[in-house]
């Protein structure tokens, strides 16, 4: 069956990364150990992320066409492929169910408190399962247009929460009262796995992309606006709402956004702060979706629109089946998820692969070596050949 | 195909889902089968139900239109040639 | 070099266009051994073939001892030139006798009695049919076995008038009639180029209606062309009448709400869209006229916003955005705040609210349903309406809607406010068929809305958004300046810059030559001086 | 084809299920108000204001009482928000409530656990004063109504909120600030007092709204101050607009200032900036507050002073500025050698300023505080004094 290829520009790309690096993060509130300095260890976590991107873009630059699959079955051949493949899409639906979890929880918590939480989470995949039956090209296109309002509904948050009054920027101080330990620690285990690791579902979205050459540049953009993005907001919270208020709220945005009250015209955003995580929630649950359909399509070879409906239903059930109540969600996130599943498919796995590329590229550079003779291969006609494969 | 994919995916992360409760919950394997099983009271229970019904109708009937139009294209090149 | 090239081609052209013409009249040679086309057999045949129609008339006559019969179709001809047609052929004084033995000798002679009018010579049966649909007088003469055909087609058609419903205050009053050569004529006269083309097809295997296919070589992609072309060739059905049955025959998909193409009646907007690249489909029989490719931005330019300063001009298109926005989700806005989000209105808001609804039997669902429908039923009864008694729809509407129903505490006065809001917001639109995504959304969100509230609201808008995403109109995507994002097109989306400034034709057209504006200067007060003095 | 069948689909789940969050807008009771009381028995008296909103719209209003106020006894306020309906006939919503009223004997007590109530709950939101009653119960508060707005809670509401800005006599507490002060080791909380002036039975019934002197009005009576979350005791109203200006949560007041014997200046300042530092040295707590302020002159007692002349706003300014001082200085002395309650968050600019030395002495902050030396530096400047230069009175000429 012929896959068709889909073609994602840049600016796309962009809105996809801030969108997804947004998404569920700006939930939950990232960050939270560092108390203060909640805002640092983001920041500190971005460059990490801008390490995850980079790293990527080693792949991207050896295998332009290839997702992480394909590069899998360049290294250890289809069957064991499949193997990883299978694991991995697990991994990425586990996940997507756990975005759209937090969402539904979000909603129930604060929006619609009487309605069914298995409601949301139907409707929603539904979604999700229509646009990605559309193609990952309509799921950029969606995303791209929604970006700017994404944009605009913080800038008028920040403005509405200044205007308001309820900012106090002492709140912010001490700055490093406690050292840099807490900020390096937070930094490196939890938001390099989140939301900075969970970046790896992009590997299946690189090869789409038309525009290769800037394709670093513009991930780094990316990763540099949403980690200030985030880092704002964070910021924003502890500013209005105080660390301590941060740290005991589920939902910190939405609290923050419930203290807006401008003129008694003004005020009541939560409602429509909601709404704007939607957006960001959708993309993230969407593209951990899609590279679960595109492991699909990598097994079963054929067109990953046609398990759209289907797996967006799997999705929905699991986001429902996956924990039992709030606390069993929050504490499967902290204690199982980035060791059990963040740890090995973001780090490990990636890691080898990594290795089993340098490993299978220098064997066959070896051999070219030896059938012409110790002449100097260039990198480019290298890349040719292994594009070959 | 997408019937197997379905089933295939569901019974995979359903094991994850227990496995991960058996060590929250310090369950047996059979516990966490349960606990997954029984979370959905009234009216959730029947739209979880009916959403994985849906799944299942659904790739029943994607995998028949696939078939159908492999025999299409199937007899389509037995005509040509 | 340069001069010599059109010369080239003019010397060219005609050569194959006679080579065209000798084969197809040996083609005709070779049939007309079948047929034999005489003035005995062909006028009975004729009329037998329009069923001896009420309309069919014949006129006999002699000249130089010759039996004439002159075949035509009352209807279609115009009465004043068949008088002076038929009076010249047949009481010529000049000496024909001997010379009308051949049809060449007879077109000579009728080039000079009938000077300009078009003619032409007919060979069978099926094509003097042909002929006499289409307006003419078909000209048999005794021992002459092929006969003339000479178009005097009747002028029965209005003359040019205001456009009815695409108005403005400022820029050309004219508008297409239901004549297409007229409105060639009304675009040729604003683009006097010889790249301005139109391509011939008849389409509609019954009514043979006449479809022209309007591009501006070097300007449209030709592979667009090419597009439509093939589309336009692939149709095959019985009727064709208006612009509308091309569109939907030709429109990228049928499942949605929003105009794949866009309809005008101006013609200075189709002037306009040709020399961005894009393509008209004229169709004989209706004053409305169909650009392809058309995108979703498309719909909210109006031809005044170039007519008139940029600044007015942009602030016109973000009200139109606007009020696409208002139409759309206003009511549904209403609906879910006030049975689901009570706490996103001000306190003294939802006082009143609840002040003036106090005692309405209806839950806000029914209410809004309720009037929507209402107004959407006196919006079609003040269109089909008599106009003599078209002020009474309004009359009785405003009585109904405004007084009565708020009176009897039926419906709350907030929601009349939401109605009317929403109707005029509707009418905004420049084109009037794009009002009907809005039109129908509506009512799905009002019902998402609730059900799920504004979050059903917001699904619903998502999935319009992804829908819009997947769009296309002859494989430009619909949403195209806007998603996939081209920078270069922001500066004629959601405001207009000057035109100084819009140097480059629209990218999602793909136009062949992208230059559109040659000095890129803006207009200063040093440049002017150098107008003045030179 | 695919399409079709999801919006077949979507339909389907959409109507077979309900609608669970639906409230039509007219089976709704707005609540504006809540006053907590002490319980004979259980824990808690509960009472709720619920508007009637037809009476307060003019054009609606045909002379009943514009808000019903609805008492119930119980253990959790989230019980007993929900169990209103036995009395009321709609359902309720606390989103826009206005004003919550804590008795005195609940606030002595200190049993403020419902407090956690509110800030779990969706519905109520941060926009809310919390205040006290003093002297009488909190019930009664949201029974007096009053000509202007007739609901006792939106007026209160607006009452409050004109007084923060017109004086500074209400300290402006959200439940943000309450639970802040709460949780923070280096600060107290305040609260506004409210009471009745005249009878609260007859402040309660709809002929109170109908005369221009009612009998019975609910008036700001003074400041409660906090430890933890018991009530230490009532401060005058005074040290409320002083507890403002220290905080620099100030935003106009205006201030009497003696000219010379028995002749006052009144001076309105309307942008004022309190900047703090603070630093523990030797083990003392060292505050430094520098107040910067500007200011109307806006009537003077003192007829003979030219202002035209530079040096007598220089004059009045320095004046000012003394009396200012004094009046914080004694403000905070009373907190510290009366009640050793920092109210003013001075432990807290320590907490921010000199993390490492704050966290040895978190817990003895008290003591620390009473002892802390505090610096308080004022500077007005009088920038100008209204549409006339001399006084009529003036007798130079």
């Amino acid at each position: 069956m012929k896959i068709e290829k889909e073609n994602i520009s840049l600016s796309q790309l962009l809105t996809l990364l801030i969108n997804f690096l947004l998404g569920s993060a700006i939930v939950v509130g990232v960050g939270g150990d560092a108390k203060n300095d909640a805002w640092l260890a983001i920041l500190l976590g971005g460059l990490i992320g801008i390490g995850i991107i980079t790293f990527f873009h080693f792949f991207i630059y050896r295998f332009p066409d290839k997702n992480m699959f394909q590069v899998f079955e360049f290294c250890i051949g289809r069957k064991i492929t499949i193997v990883c493949t299978l694991i991995y899409i697990v991994y990425y639906l586990y996940i997507s169910s756990r975005v759209i979890r937090d969402f539904g929880e979000l909603m129930a918590t604060a929006i619609l408190p009487n309605s069914p939480i298995e409601m949301m989470s139907l409707t929603f995949c539904l979604l999700m399962g229509y646009i990605l039956y559309l193609g990952i090209e309509v799921l950029a296109r969606t995303s791209e247009i929604f970006t700017p309002y994404l944009f605009g509904f913080f800038l008028l948050l920040a403005i509405f929460l200044f205007a308001s009054g309820s900012l106090e920027f002492k709140q912010l101080q001490p700055i490093l009262g406690e050292g840099v330990m807490p900020v390096i620690k937070t930094a490196f285990t939890e938001l390099a796995f989140f939301p900075y690791g969970e970046m790896i579902a992009f590997s299946v979205i690189y090869a789409s992309l038309t525009n290769k050459k800037y394709s670093l540049r513009v991930s780094i953009v990316g990763v540099g606006t949403a980690t200030l993005i985030l880092s704002v907001s964070a910021i924003l919270m502890i500013v209005s709402l105080g660390a301590d208020s941060v740290a005991r709220s589920n939902f910190p945005l939405l609290s923050t956004a419930r203290l807006v009250s401008i003129g008694n015209f003004i005020e009541r955003l939560d409602a429509l702060v909601v709404f704007i995580i939607m957006l960001g929630v959708f993309i993230k649950g969407s593209l951990f979706f899609y590279a679960g359909l595109k492991g699909l399509e990598y097994i079963f070879k054929l067109p990953y629109r046609y398990f759209a409906i289907p797996i967006s239903m799997i999705i929905s059930l699991f986001s429902i089946l996956v924990s039992v109540d709030f606390a069993d969600h929050i504490q499967e996130g902290i204690k199982m998820v980035p060791y059990y599943l963040h740890f090995p498919f973001q780090v490990v796995l990636p890691l080898i692969l990594f290795l089993l590329v340098m490993w299978k590229q220098r064997k066959i550079k070896s051999k070219r070596k030896g059938e012409q003779d110790g002449t100097e291969q260039t990198k480019s006609s290298f890349i040719k050949e292994t594009n070959k494969n | 195909m997408v019937t197997f994919a379905f089933i295939l995916l569901v019974i995979l992360l359903t094991i994850l889902i227990a496995l991960f409760d058996m060590s929250l919950f310090e369950f047996s394997f059979f516990e966490a089968m349960k606990n997954i099983l029984y979370s959905e009271i009234a009216i959730g229970r029947y739209i979880a139900l009916f959403g994985a019904v849906l799944g299942l109708i659904s790739s029943v009937i994607i995998d028949f239109r696939i078939h159908r139009s492999k025999k299409e294209s199937n007899a389509d090149e037995r005509t040509q040639g | 070099m340069a001069p010599s090239r059109p010369n080239r081609r003019l010397l060219k052209k005609p050569i194959k266009i006679e080579d065209k013409l000798r084969n197809t009249e040996k083609k005709v040679e070779e049939k007309k051994e079948s047929f034999d086309l005489t003035v005995e057999t062909l006028p009975s045949e004729v009329i037998n073939a329009f069923g001896n129609s009420a309309d069919i008339k014949m006129i006999e006559g002699i000249i130089s001892e010759r039996n004439v019969k002159i075949l035509f179709l009352e209807s279609m001809v115009d009465s004043t030139s068949l008088k002076e047609t038929t009076s010249k052929f047949l009481s010529s004084i000049s000496p024909i006798g001997e010379y009308l033995k051949n049809i060449d000798e007879l077109s000579a002679y009728c080039k000079g009695i009938f000077g300009g009018a078009s003619y032409k010579i007919v060979s069978s049966k099926d094509e003097s049919i042909h002929e006499i649909i289409n307006g003419s007088v078909v000209i048999v003469v005794e021992h002459i076995d092929k006969a003339l055909a000479v178009n005097i087609m009747n002028g029965e058609k209005r003359s040019v008038a205001e456009p009815t419903s695409q108005t403005v205050i400022r820029g050309p009053k004219d508008a297409f009639i239901e004549s297409i050569s007229t409105n060639v004529s009304l675009i040729r006269r604003r683009i006097r180029n010889k790249n301005l083309r139109f391509e011939q097809y008849t389409i509609g295997e019954d009514t043979q209606t006449t479809v022209y296919l309007g591009f501006f070589k070097g300007i449209a992609n030709e592979a667009i062309i090419q597009e439509v072309r093939n589309r336009l060739k692939k149709i095959k059905v019985s009727a064709i009448f208006e612009s509308g049955n091309i569109e939907e025959l030709i429109a990228d998909k049928t499942f949605t709400l929003f105009p794949l193409a866009l309809n005008t009646e101006r013609p200075d907007t189709v002037a306009a869209n040709l020399m961005e690249g894009k393509m008209v489909i004229l169709i004989d029989g209706t004053p409305f006229a169909l650009i392809v490719p058309a995108v979703f931005v498309n719909f909210f330019e109006s031809p005044e916003d170039y007519y008139q300063s940029f600044f007015l001009g942009s602030f016109l298109r973000m009200i139109r955005y606007l009020s696409f926005m208002i139409a759309l989700l206003t009511p549904s806005i209403y609906v879910g705040v006030l049975t689901y989000h009570h706490e996103l209105l001000p306190t003294t808001l939802l006082l009143s609210v609840i002040a003036q609804r106090e005692g309405i039997p209806f839950p806000a669902v029914v209410e809004v349903l309720v009037m929507e429908i209402t107004f959407e039923i006196l919006r079609e009864a003040g269109v089909r309406m008599p106009r003599v008694v078209g002020q009474m729809v309004s009359i009785v509407g405003a009585l109904v809607i405004g007084q009565a129903a708020a009176e009897a505490g039926i419906i709350s006065n907030i929601m009349i406010i939401i109605v009317s809001i929403t109707a005029i917001a509707n009418f905004v639109s420049p084109i009037y068929s794009f009002a009907t995504a809005s039109r129908l959304l509506r009512f799905l969100l009002i019902f998402f809305a609730a059900i799920l509230g504004l979050y059903g609201v917001l699904l619903v808008l998502v999935a319009m958004v992804a829908h819009l995403a997947a769009l296309r109109s002859f494989g430009v995507p619909y949403l195209a300046p806007i998603a996939p994002f081209i920078i270069e097109d922001q500066k004629d989306v959601f405001v207009r810059f000057p035109f100084w400034n819009m140097k480059k034709r629209p990218k999602y057209i793909r136009s062949e030559s992208e230059q559109k504006v040659f000095s890129a200067s803006p207009p200063s007060p040093s440049s002017m001086k150098g107008g003045n003095t030179s | 084809m695919r399409l079709k069948s999801v919006v077949i689909v979507i339909a389907i789940v959409t109507l077979l299920t309900g609608c669970w969050d639906h409230r039509e807008i007219s089976e709704i009771t707005v609540v504006v108000g809540m006053a907590v009381d002490k319980g004979d028995d259980d824990k808690f008296t509960l009472t709720i204001e619920g508007i009637n909103a037809k009476e307060l719209s003019d054009k609606t209003a045909s002379g009943f009482a514009p808000s019903v106020v609805f008492s119930l006894k119980g253990d959790t306020l989230a019980e007993l928000s929900q169990k209103m309906n036995i009395g009321i006939s709609k359902n309720l919503i606390f989103s826009h409530m206005k004003v919550l009223v804590i008795g005195e004997s609940v606030l002595r007590e200190g049993i403020l656990d419902f407090i956690d109530f509110l800030e779990r709950n969706r519905e109520i939101r941060d926009d809310f004063n919390i205040v006290t009653a003093r002297h009488v119960k909190a019930a009664d508060i949201l029974k007096v109504t009053f000509l202007v707005q007739k609901s006792s809670s939106l007026k209160l509401h607006t009452q409050l909120n004109s007084f923060v800005e017109s004086w500074g006599g209400d300290p402006d507490i959200r439940l943000n600030d309450f639970i802040q002060a709460y949780t923070s080791a280096g600060k107290r909380g305040v609260l506004a007092a409210l009471t009745i002036n005249g009878d609260p039975k007859k402040g309660g019934s709809v002929d109170n709204m109908k005369k221009g002197a009612p009998d019975a009005m609910v008036v700001v009576d003074s400041m409660a101050i906090l430890k933890k979350d018991k009530l230490l005791d009532f401060l005058p109203l005074k040290d409320t607009r002083n507890y403002l200006w220290l905080i620099n949560k100030l935003e106009k007041t205006v201030v009497t200032v003696e000219c010379s014997k028995n002749k006052f200046l009144g001076v309105r300042i309307f942008n004022t900036v309190t900047k703090s530092k603070g630093s523990l040295v030797k083990g003392r707590a060292i505050i430094n507050l520098k107040i910067r302020a500007e200011a109307y002159l806006d009537s003077t007692q003192c007829k003979d002073d030219d202002l035209t002349q530079i040096k007598t706003f220089k004059k009045f300014g320095k004046l000012t500025d003394k009396q200012i001082k004094k009046d914080l200085e004694t403000t905070i002395k009373k907190l510290q050698q009366n009640y050793e309650a920092d109210i003013f968050g001075f432990g807290e600019i320590l907490f921010r300023q000199d993390y490492n030395n704050f966290k040895r002495i978190e817990k003895q902050w008290d003591e620390y505080f009473k002892e802390a030396i505090v610096n308080v530096d004022v500077n007005v400047k009088i920038r100008r004094s209204g549409i006339r230069t001399k006084s009529p009175f003036s007798e130079k000429k």
